[in-house]
């Protein structure tokens, strides 16, 4: 057996260690295993990338002496290699990007254990895009929520432990609806690893039985992880979380930790009930509605915020919509532009949060956009940074942003039904969009400046947060010109899947 | 073949009738605490529900008696196993939980949601 | 038994409700400590021993103590505050 | 701070549609799961879809392919051990976030309610020699429940959680000071860390071995002895210690915020 089968047990083993050997730590040695480990993590999962690139299969892996359907498992195909690699990617980007703001923000006593949450929180997120059994799922669930409000509230002010309450009883909420959801689907099947569900569900939805639970379960695992992800009109808990939390908390929540939910949503369309079941069930059209509402509101939040960091949480939630619009679509090339656009997102959400950082940082840390006045011509990499993340999220070409809308336009002709909704709204949104964005960028760059007592403050940002920008900006150009190999490893990937 | 049990899956009804009153209680409530509270009641009434589903009437629980290992003999052990990891995980969420309010306690002197909300309002700029 | 059964059940019902509605706090967490030993007893007679000892040790025991804890410390802060200032 | 009239009226009939909705949300969440529910397989019946060939290996080939008697100890250390890691891990993520949330460093919460709630125990001689007797007997107890994991129901979870029930009533009787003798912070972390290590790097290993289809060379021991169920035995004592630390560790840090 392949060194390469054994590198998902490996990264999940990894970052457990982590975790857990940084609890004896002092806060600085918590940084370097954290991301140490990331990077070994990151590494092998390139590794593994290019192993399933090559041979074109996916694999299993079983946990333990005892085959799939006793014991756990895990599988990977090139969807779920992809999915690991950029995460601990934009992971790794966001501490190093976020270390400067983390020592300002958070207590000394508590950095340490803020690393030990980040390396559980990767753990977590590797093992719901890594496990093929649907319980192992729901743990790591509560794992990722746990770390995730966690991270959140390390900031110690009023305002994150309150944002924090909020997420975690939405999340509990969610937690709940997506346990009773597993208790049914245990009920009526007897199974817990996905592909023996998959098999009992086709035989259900074959015979026609047990249509109304089959109907609720779907319906309550979409809604439980909607509501964690923060589809539209359970987004509530997001704009305060997001919006207060340190630049790195920010950045990986809205980057990756919101995605997790997404991907464990798609595993169970494609593997617990299948795309022919999953349509049937009509609760696919439900996340499309919800995702356009999504698109629409989560802007018309956006342009109505003039705090830069909610305006960024809210653009988050139409972006989600987006994803969940993708998805709703239910043709082929509308999955593959949902994914697509999970990895644009998570590239580009992470380096907006800490762009704006870095212009906060040269205008007394007010979160104003008014107080922002030239912020752009004062650090000048922070600026460069906000205007290719806001490009790339308007949708201009050349940018990661345009590549996933253009799929999606064209993911929406093979579904004649949902065109015309699909391409007004597109277009709406994008107009939106340019209406929040573009004003930032005005006051940033032709800001008058001459009365404000920050006028001379340079960036004083190290040069670790520098490199960490370049390098998101450069994938941003990357994944904006060059995409359409990673087009062709999503649609192998969900092939496999 | 589709059969309809109005009073036969009685446990599940109170099940489900549980896990809709802690929802409630969690959404719904006011009071930090007692949302805390209306959690762990819909976390146990789902493992009652697991628990009513693993049961089979007329069979023993799952500890092996004398090495006799005839699966008629015994009740499904699977849900026993999930409900166990359930426990554990809803007391860690519990003492998490307890833990922010208290945090917000110390800070605001209330445990009302919308009062603490009114509260925060002026904080950030 | 199922008689039995039933009352335990209906018994559980009500305790949530009662959590939902009694005013004081210190009430509503021995009503659900209660309901956890009313869940810990239901589960014995569902064959599931296992679960109704980690229930009674966990579920009742740690839990309630957590909230005993947590309620002694927000009235400890109580008396702390109303000392302090009348805000 | 002061709301007027008129946005108090606002306020109450807020309020007021407030609570129908939230009647109505649950009316409507009981009604969709009870119909489902009167969907679903009978209650309590044999031959019920959960009732597959994978709870038939489990109870035929539990105790000659694990050791264990009990088999939903079978099930949770090791033919679904993952989760049973997962579910420790969730234990130490919580007391992590509590210790990050309420230590205090500065003793500020301390010097602000010292005088009015008491850390140390009155000297109450009754409650003290009911202890002594108590902590005996609970100890033995929880050892016995957690040792016995594989063979009879109960095992870790609920071994530990007594275990640690136990320390507590030890600090509250005793006081802090010797309670510290024998449990301080460092210590403290040292046990959580070294167990979670130990059980980690265990299971790990036959994870390993299993996904390479390596043989494993833990012995079985003779079924229905305390030393059999291979390494579910280990697992039981390091899953009663960790849950019986975060019992300890949240009773301390709610109690006056540090150990």
């Amino acid at each position: 057996m392949a060194f390469a089968h054994n590198i998902p047990f490996i990264s999940i083993m990894m970052t457990i260690l982590a975790g857990v050997i940084s609890l004896l730590t002092g806060k600085d040695k918590a940084a370097r295993i954290c991301l140490g480990t990331l990077t070994a993590v990151a590494l092998l999962s390139a590794l593994l990338f290019a192993y399933l690139w090559q041979t074109g299969t996916s694999f299993t892996f079983s946990m333990g002496h005892f085959p799939a359907p006793w014991g756990n498992e895990l599988q990977a195909g090139l969807f779920e290699a992809l999915m690991a690699l950029t995460f601990t990617v934009v992971m790794i980007l966001s501490l190093v990007a976020g270390r400067e703001r983390v020592v300002a923000d958070i207590a000394p006593a508590r950095q340490g254990l803020y690393y030990l949450l980040c390396s559980l929180l990767t753990c977590s997120l590797l093992a719901l895009v890594y496990t093929n059994d649907i319980f192992t799922a729901y743990v790591f669930v509560e794992i990722n929520t746990l770390a995730a409000c966690g991270i959140v509230a390390a900031k110690d002010t009023g305002e994150t432990v309150t944002a924090t309450i909020r997420y975690l009883i939405m999340s509990l909420l969610g937690s709940g609806l997506i346990l009773i959801a597993i208790s049914l689907l245990y009920a009526i099947t007897g199974h817990l690893l996905m592909n023996d569900l998959l098999g009992s569900m086709t035989e259900l939805a074959a015979s026609g039985d047990y249509a109304m639970p089959c109907m609720v379960i779907m319906l309550f695992l979409a809604i439980g992880l909607a509501i964690k992800s923060a589809l539209f009109p359970f987004h509530t808990w997001l704009p305060a979380a997001h919006g207060s939390a340190t630049a790195a908390s920010s950045a990986i929540l809205s980057g990756v930790v919101l995605k997790g939910y997404i991907i464990l949503l798609l595993k169970i369309f494609y593997r617990v009930f299948g795309l022919s079941f999953a349509h049937d069930l009509r609760v696919a059209d439900l996340l499309f509605v919800f995702g356009l509402l999504g698109m629409i509101m989560g802007s018309i939040f956006a342009v109505r915020e003039k705090n830069l960091k909610r305006m960024l949480a809210y653009s988050s939630v139409a972006q989600v919509g987006y994803i969940f619009m993708g998805i709703g679509l239910s043709t082929a090339i509308g999955m593959v532009a949902a994914c697509f656009h999970i990895l644009a997102h998570a590239i580009t959400k992470p380096l907006l949060f800490l762009a704006a950082d870095g212009l906060m940082d040269v205008s007394g840390h007010s979160k104003n956009i008014f107080n922002m006045q030239g912020a752009g011509r004062r650090n000048i990499l922070a600026g460069i940074a906000f205007t290719v993340g806001a490009l790339s999220m308007i949708g201009i070409p050349m940018f990661s942003g345009f590549v996933s809308k253009f799929y999606f336009v064209q993911g929406s002709f093979q579904n004649p039904d949902k065109m015309l909704a699909t391409l007004i709204v597109l277009a709406l949104s994008t107009v939106l969009n340019a209406m929040y964005y573009l004003p930032v960028l005005v006051t940033l760059y032709l800001g008058n400046d001459e009365n404000s007592p920050y006028r001379h403050r340079k960036s004083a940002n190290s040069r670790n947060y520098k490199k960490a920008m370049v390098a998101f900006i450069l994938l941003n150009f990357i994944l904006g010109m060059f995409y359409e190999p990673v087009i062709k490893a999503l649609e192998q990937g969900l092939l496999m899947l | 073949m589709m059969e309809f049990h109005l009073f036969t899956n009685y446990v599940e009804i109170a099940a489900v009738i549980l896990f809709s009153i802690g929802f409630s209680t969690l959404l719904f409530h006011q009071n930090l605490m007692k949302k805390i509270i209306g959690f762990n009641i819909m976390d146990t009434a789902i493992f009652l529900f697991l628990a009513a589903k693993g049961y089979i009437a007329g069979r023993m629980a799952p500890i092996l008696v004398e090495g006799a290992n005839d699966p008629s003999l015994y009740i499904n052990p699977v849900p026993s196993a999930l409900v166990l990891t359930g426990i554990v995980v809803s007391v860690s969420v519990t003492a998490f939980a307890l833990a922010l309010v208290l945090r917000l306690y110390e800070r605001y002197g209330t445990l009302h949601l919308d009062e603490i909300l009114y509260l925060t309002r002026g904080e950030h700029d | 038994m199922i008689i039995f059964e039933g009352l335990l059940l209906i018994f559980l019902i009500v305790c949530a409700v009662a959590v939902a509605l009694t005013r004081q706090l210190w009430q509503a967490i021995i009503i659900f400590m209660s309901y956890s030993l009313v869940m810990s007893v239901v589960w014995v007679f569902l064959q599931a021993p296992d679960l109704a000892v980690t229930e009674a040790a966990v579920g009742a025991g740690i839990t309630s103590i957590l909230f005993f804890l947590a309620l002694k410390r927000i009235n400890a802060m109580q008396t702390g505050k109303k000392g302090g200032k009348g805000k | 701070m002061e709301l007027n009239p008129v946005e108090i009226r606002l306020l109450r009939r807020f309020r007021k549609m407030y609570m129908v909705t939230a009647f109505l949300v649950s009316l409507a969440m009981t009604a969709v799961l009870l119909l489902t529910v009167f969907n679903l397989p009978a209650f309590g019946k044999a031959g019920n879809p959960a009732e597959n060939e994978v709870i038939g290996r489990y109870i035929e080939k539990g105790l000659e392919e694990t050791g264990a008697v009990n088999i939903v100890a079978a099930v949770i250390l090791d033919y679904r051990a993952f989760d049973t890691l997962g579910e420790t891990l969730v234990l130490f993520t919580a007391l992590v976030a509590v210790l990050m949330l309420l230590k205090d460093e500065a003793g500020v919460f301390n010097r602000r309610y010292r005088e009015r709630s008491k850390f140390e125990p009155e000297k109450d001689q009754i409650f003290r020699s009911v202890a002594g007797m108590l902590i005996p007997c609970l100890l033995v107890f929880s050892i016995y429940i957690i040792v016995n994991g594989h063979l009879s129901a109960g095992g870790g979870f609920a071994g530990g959680a007594i275990l640690g029930a136990t320390l507590v009533l030890y600090n509250i009787a005793y006081g802090l000071e010797k309670a510290r003798g024998f449990i301080n912070e460092k210590n403290f972390l040292r046990f959580i860390t070294a167990a979670l290590l130990f059980y980690s790097v265990v299971k790990g290993y036959s994870f390993f071995t299993g996904g390479n289809h390596l043989p494993s060379v833990i012995p079985l021991g003779f079924p229905g002895s305390i030393f059999s169920g291979g390494l579910i035995l280990p697992l039981n004592i390091t899953v009663g210690i960790v849950v019986a630390c975060v019992v300890y560790g949240a009773f301390c840090l709610f109690n006056r915020g540090g150990l």
